[in-house]
């Protein structure tokens, strides 16, 4: 295939910057697309060219498929790199993309398809060997059935919705009586979500794991691994902090984890970057869970310790070339982990957050690196997801890793939007994460929002700082609240929602 | 320059001298003392207290004072003495006169979990407002029984929009914020 | 020894940033030192504590030893870690901080005093069996020894002052009759500059490479090297981007300069880091040319190739602790190159620059490391050197470092200070450069400033921009100069001179 | 609108036009157009020219307008018809009536290469200024005879502050400048 010279990044933010850096470094002409109110966010003013493709809303611009795809051809990009969410996992765009003669930089269209559907990829997994948690074969049919699987299985177990994911359409019974409410809410649930009301059991797992290997595959069919990141901290099935290598596997488990990761990818014809997630138990026994068939948001730390640029090994893929350039996979050297800076208020249960970044000094020096979508004065769209930065840390051990991850934390001035920078440093200094005893269920054991409640130093610093503020202005001090204020109103009401969870 | 400040529970007056780069605070019997300097983007100061270096920040959000420090933003009230007596008399009506949902960043209507004529009680979620492709239950704080509702279901809300009334209603004490 | 808990540094800029980032990760207690117009540099806002030293000058604060040494022995410092310049080379300070009983993070103060005498470290590299540029064993006492040498050694032949250093005190000779006249100005100089004019003749290397190996020693005695930096790139003498590994060397030279380097350490009893710095002719051999005792600015790219933190290994050995854990270098890792981005004007012949930095958006993503001693709104005071950052890359290979670099630069914006990022991308896409044949005369052979003209492209842009402008103050559009104008004289003057060299 | 716009010595004519966010220029025949949007931080636009994506910035150090794109600051000048003529007089005077060295910077004056009554030719160096710990040469550039030394040697300068003054002395028309 011929070498690509114009690529259309097919996302905004963070990533659609990551992926323009990579294109720069390899001599390879840019190409975002914005919606109205990112035309001046990061990723346009980076890129080599931008164009409009529409309003706001996701569906009226970056998920208006003919529109990108009449785009791409327009400007004549030969490529086009989907980042992470939005299309990247899209059967029709990538088959939209093939019938535009436009390169899709990811795997096959049928690939996408197959893995997509849980159970397919279930299966695949157990046709490819890949150790599977206990439950049914395929959707279970009727509420007996249910039962019959309940007291094989045992319960706790999980009932998912066969079209669900990142955590939707799943939830956990912990008895057969509970069963029978499950069973027809869980449907219906998945009917109205999915348009399919398909479900499917698994053992629940009491303090899982999540564990995922890196694998890169190309046109030869030759497959390898870069590797395990450990993504358990998570809050509402959103990732918070990754790392790697995870501190739960022992090198015969690392070893075997990758080979079964490579194993599913070679029995479904795996094209370009992927992901192959598991959970793991408290054994450090894992199980197969699903595929991304995409770049995931925390491939930096792979890099870090690799040495390797996983995008532009994706589009080395694309246009044909043997991955690593027919070499094998660096040794892994040292410890990586990366916060996902994400625009939301600790003191208001972690909603999302918008606004002007007003003062932004992201941190640096030794082992730091930001992937940020954002700079100083840049509005933070409501439209779009809230992931503001990635800080992605090395170190030659994990606690080098890890005190460098406080350092950095540390040093970053992040304001004008409420973010997660004082929670990324309450999780980085537990003493529970520093033994590296992680799962999924982190935050509920061990967070209280009130934990991040300022301390005595920081209220004197206050003190000294609002009186520095009415000395600047004793005359433009505000009247006081009228009966049944506004503002006043919410502020309580939103300090006491947070401060109650 | 004496004021009332409030932040986080903590209501206290404040003794206020500065001079040049330098400014003392007595507060609680205790005296602080700053070496200060602005800093650039916004009212930002470097503090040197005891030698010990912070950046710390004063912002206004819809009429709501803030400072932030170390990441951790949290809400302040200033006032003089005199404010102090009359804040104090409207705040014990306030509860009284009831209040109103607002929300708190622009975004989407989902679901209102009361409707007008419901009853109320202080921390229950009354709407539910999507917003950055998440879903956010709002609370009230002293409840009371819905009035209006102010905004239809899968609207798009601006920030500081009023999206419900409540009357107030007879309260057990306990239910009286501790705050304030 | 014991633990170090707090230390204070006395540095200003970028290196004191630097050496308090590692001191956090150690939990070590930060202490900065400013002066006057420091009072919000950026290694005030991020150390733990900081205490004012005295007036702008450097004299008056940064220089002062006294003041230093009572500062730190006021605040209870345990340690001093000077950073580069300043007292970094100061056998005097060295000893004060013993006198008070405060560790100098450094080499002991007679090597310091050993090595800063150029004809010492001569005699020392001499009896560690270095190789020497052929020349005097020792000062020439006379024009008629002069000549005798001249003949011996050839010329061109190099006349240097004893007591010279950073390429001041130095002459070209080109012929016995040019000798005569040299004699006398360099020992003219010499005696005006460093109040010594003791001379010595060594003879001229027509291309010279400048590589230096970075070595670690520790308390046992123990020398370790940790590869070379290739810095050829200068102007005025000073150091413009250096790389490592030299892409001059091949692996038996690798190893024989680095055997060389730990040689004179172990000679002279060396402890801590340091830097032996090489000349390289163009058949590759190298010759002995003087030590620094201290940590360089240019550090970071050997940490990049080896993922040590040199600062953290130089407070270890101040501790007593072995160097390494006790552990062998590990192999390096892909390439590394830093590029020094320094307040200077292109277009006034690289003239200082300072001012008020209005935008700064630093490079981030892959490979990029910034260790900046600015941000935005900073003011770059007029009394100290003009480095504002240090841009370092890395990459798998030179080729992918320096597209890096390249790209790097690109997205680098910083303004309000005229600064050579323009002369950095110039100089990263040079064919030469990218070949790496490089040689301190570099610049001379291959640079005019008029290549950093903008392009035509550049003066479209700037119509469109200046139109905008215009458009939004048509109204309040200068009037025309009056005679004699004095700002557009000295434009004029400083554009041609800028233009003319 | 029409404006002159000179830059890098070149002298152009320029006719513009804008709505919304869109710019149209026309300057040697050619039509520049261009979407633009401000940006914080000073005089800051990102422009699409044909889809090509750019930031530019306008600033004015002391009174001279600069604009940086790309690394690259360069001095540009704006004017209208009227005042194009009016500078054409002057500059054509401009000469004759003699300059004035000041410096660019502050520093110390390290060194005069002139005195008072000395002729001085273009581009000669007339005075060494000291700033971050380098000397930097000074030199005149339509040249003249020396009037007047304006600040004393070892003298801290203050940027933009007169240092030397020149009058004007017949000279060659070869030495006269080249751009303008």
């Amino acid at each position: 295939m011929a070498r690509l010279r114009r690529v259309l990044i097919a996302n905004r933010g963070e990533i659609a910057v990551r992926v323009i850096r990579t294109l720069r470094e390899m001599d390879i002409t840019s190409i975002a697309v914005f919606s109205e109110p990112d035309r001046t966010a990061l990723h346009v003013l980076m890129a080599d060219e931008a164009y409009p493709i529409g309003a706001g809303p996701s569906r009226d611009s970056y998920l208006n498929l003919d529109r990108v795809i009449e785009t791409a051809k327009r400007v004549r990009a030969d490529a086009i790199h989907p980042g992470y969410g939005f299309f990247a996992e899209n059967e029709a765009f990538a088959r939209a993309c093939a019938a535009a003669g436009i390169v899709f930089i990811g795997p096959r269209p049928e690939t996408i398809a197959a893995l997509g559907d849980k159970l397919a990829a279930r299966s695949a997994a157990r046709a490819a060997g890949l150790p599977l948690v206990p439950g049914s074969e395929g959707p279970v049919e009727s509420l007996d059935e249910a039962k019959v699987l309940g007291r094989e299985i045992g319960f706790p177990l999980m009932l998912k919705a066969v079209a669900g994911g990142g955590g939707k359409g799943m939830r956990i019974v912990g008895s057969e009586t509970e069963l029978e409410a499950a069973w027809s809410l869980t449907r219906g649930e998945s009917q109205a979500a999915f348009g399919d009301d398909r479900v499917f059991i698994e053992r629940a797992i009491q303090r899982p794991r999540h564990i995922e290997a890196q694998i890169l595959a190309d046109s030869s069919g030759r497959v390898v691994c870069l590797g395990e990141r450990e993504c358990s901290v998570q809050r509402r099935h959103q990732k918070l902090l990754e790392e790697t290598p995870s501190p739960a596997l022992d090198p015969a488990q690392r070893a075997s984890l990758g080979e079964a990761a490579c194993r599913i990818a070679a029995h479904v014809g795996y094209l370009n970057a992927g992901t192959v997630e598991f959970i793991a138990d408290e054994r450090g026994e894992y199980y197969f869970l699903e595929v991304n068939t995409r770049l995931q948001v925390e491939h930096p730390v792979t890099e870090m310790v690799t040495g390797i640029d996983l995008v532009r090994e994706q589009i080395l893929i694309a246009e044909g070339e043997s991955l690593l350039g027919g070499g094998d996979p660096p040794a892994p050297r040292g410890w990586s982990m990366e916060a996902r800076i994400i625009a939301e208020d600790p003191a208001m249960n972690f909603m999302p957050s918008a606004g002007r970044i007003e003062r932004v000094r992201l941190p640096q020096g030794p082992g730091v690196r930001n992937d940020a979508g954002i700079y100083r004065g840049y509005e933070v769209p409501v439209f779009y997801d809230s992931l503001l930065s990635k800080l992605v840390v090395w170190g030659a051990d994990r606690e080098q890793a890890r005190r460098r991850l406080l350092r950095a934390l540390d040093e970053f001035v992040l304001e004008g939007v409420r973010n997660n920078i004082a929670f990324h440093r309450w999780l980085a200094a537990h003493p529970e994460f520093a033994a590296g005893r992680l799962s999924t269920r982190f935050l509920d054991e061990h967070f209280q929002s009130s934990m991040l409640a300022p301390g005595a130093e920081a209220l004197d610093l206050a003190l000294i700082t609002a009186a520095l503020h009415a000395r600047g202005e004793s005359q433009r001090v505000a009247l006081p609240n009228a009966p049944g204020d506004v503002r006043s109103a919410w502020r309580w009401a939103d300090r006491s929602s947070g401060r109650s969870r | 320059m004496k004021f009332w400040i409030s932040l986080e529970g903590r209501d206290a007056e404040v003794e206020f001298r500065s001079e040049a780069d330098k400014v003392w605070i007595e507060v609680d019997g205790k005296t602080l003392e700053a070496d200060f300097h602005p800093l650039p983007d916004g009212e930002v100061y470097s503090l040197l207290v005891n030698g010990h270096s912070h950046e710390v920040r004063v912002s206004t959000v819809r009429d709501q004072l803030e400072v932030s420090l170390r990441g951790i933003t949290f809400p302040v009230e200033v006032r003089n003495p005199i404010e102090k007596v009359l804040k104090g008399l409207t705040r014990a009506s306030g509860a009284g006169t009831g209040e109103t949902i607002v929300a708190p960043m622009p975004g989407v209507v989902v679901a209102y979990r009361v409707k007008p004529g419901d009853l109320v009680v202080p921390g229950q979620a009354v709407v539910v407002v999507e917003a950055m492709k998440m879903q956010n239950e709002l609370m009230a704080r002293h409840g009371g029984v819905v009035t209006e509702v102010l905004a239809a279901e899968r609207a798009s809300v601006a920030a500081g929009q009023p999206l419900l009334k409540l009357k107030a209603a007879p309260m057990p004490d306990a239910a009286k914020p501790a705050v304030a």
